[in-house]
């Protein structure tokens, strides 16, 4: 591997198509041998949520994905790396993230994909509150320890 | 004067997304922003009432809760993130 | 969760999209948190090969890569599974291999399609064969001790 | 009599994709299957000359080189895989 590659990051409202990003990903390229994508969904936890609304710290938000997306490219040699985080509010089945990772080598692929996820879920300033079945705003959901042991698998 | 910004429910309970405040010199540490700024009123008192479940960023970075506050432009309180 | 969940598993000479088999795989549920999609692709390895060969042992194929799905939905809580093998003649850049695990939780999802693309490379009947860029039939790609490495992770 | 099946190199070396062939009774297990076929001629001694190395399944799964071949439809013959 030469240079690593520049992530692309984005925070948007707007739905993801993951075919047409991973082509963007790819395009023009014949050096990639694998692709690892992460989608996030909003689930409506055995029906009772009629939604997720996503806040998120405008800025800062950019700023801390793409200083994970730079430590992993900088870890693996990747092809390209993309990640995608939406704001606002989500239905059930509706798309929230989208981390996709390329490479010559699988096992740099799921690994560099899995650490961005693990990073993102515990580092980047996104905050998830319940909306009902009823359509009234809910509580806010707590952080999961998972979610720190998780991201502890990574230190080094 | 530093802008302070506030999301999830630390802004719900806080009342306001943000504001723009003077420190006074005794706020060296992160730590004793949130201490200080706990004893503002009920709002404040009601966010603030655990500040170590706080999270900090200092112009738009993590910050631990001893680091200083000296020389940020930009200060946010929020809960543990649950994006992803 | 209750019973495993069917996997569907396809050997086929026809290119895939990604974004519709995944829309597929969580078509009408609302409990899917988490999609990991592998995508092998056909490298040039540096502009050296003009293609790659594909030959499979029809049958078999289908059965083995069967056997590691209904392992993974053993293994893990997915609610749906998919693996997509190609054969036939690849063109660098052209997709090979899908795998797609779906779950609630994004570590159940993450660690099923690695646990299936280690096992399909290792143990479905496959082989690959370069063609050279003057468009030559070359040599058969060797089986990396590497797969094997990945492989053993998984033993209990 | 059982249908031998062979794939990638292994067919290209004996030269055939597959073949009907009755076993003699001392053909017990996979292995002895393979040092018989080696004798046949060039190509087989070819394709087989580091038997350890063949990969074989017995009516569609993989079979070690100890498991007997008694009530075979289909033996297969090939290299290590290299799909994926």
């Amino acid at each position: 591997m030469a240079e690593p590659v520049t992530p692309t990051v984005r925070v948007q409202t707007e739905d993801f198509d993951v075919s047409a990003e991973v082509a963007k990903l790819t395009e023009g390229r014949t050096d990639v041998g694998a692709i690892v994508t992460f989608t996030g969904l909003c689930r409506d936890e055995g029906g009772a949520l009629s939604a997720l609304e996503l806040e998120h710290y405008p800025g800062m938000a950019e700023a801390e994905i793409s200083r994970i997306a730079a430590e992993a490219v900088q870890r693996w040699p990747l092809t390209g790396l993309l990640a995608i985080h939406r704001y606002g509010l989500m239905r059930p089945g509706d798309n929230i993230v989208l981390v996709a990772a390329a490479s010559s080598h699988r096992q740099a692929a799921f690994e560099a994909a899995s650490f961005v996820m693990d990073f993102l879920k515990t580092e980047a300033p996104f905050w998830k509150r319940e909306h009902h079945a009823n359509g009234e705003p809910g509580a806010w959901v707590d952080a999961k320890e998972m979610d720190d042991e998780a991201r502890a698998r990574w230190s080094r | 004067m530093v802008k302070v910004r506030y999301f999830a429910w630390v802004r719900e309970r806080i009342g306001k997304a943000e504001e723009d405040i003077v420190l006074p010199d005794e706020v060296i540490s992160v730590g004793d922003l949130l201490n200080w700024l706990k004893e503002r009123d009920e709002g404040y008192a009601n966010a603030l009432q655990h500040p170590q479940t706080i999270r900090v960023a200092i112009n738009q970075e993590h910050a631990d809760h001893d680091e200083p506050v000296a020389g940020a432009r930009e200060i946010a309180l929020f809960p543990p993130m649950t994006g992803g």
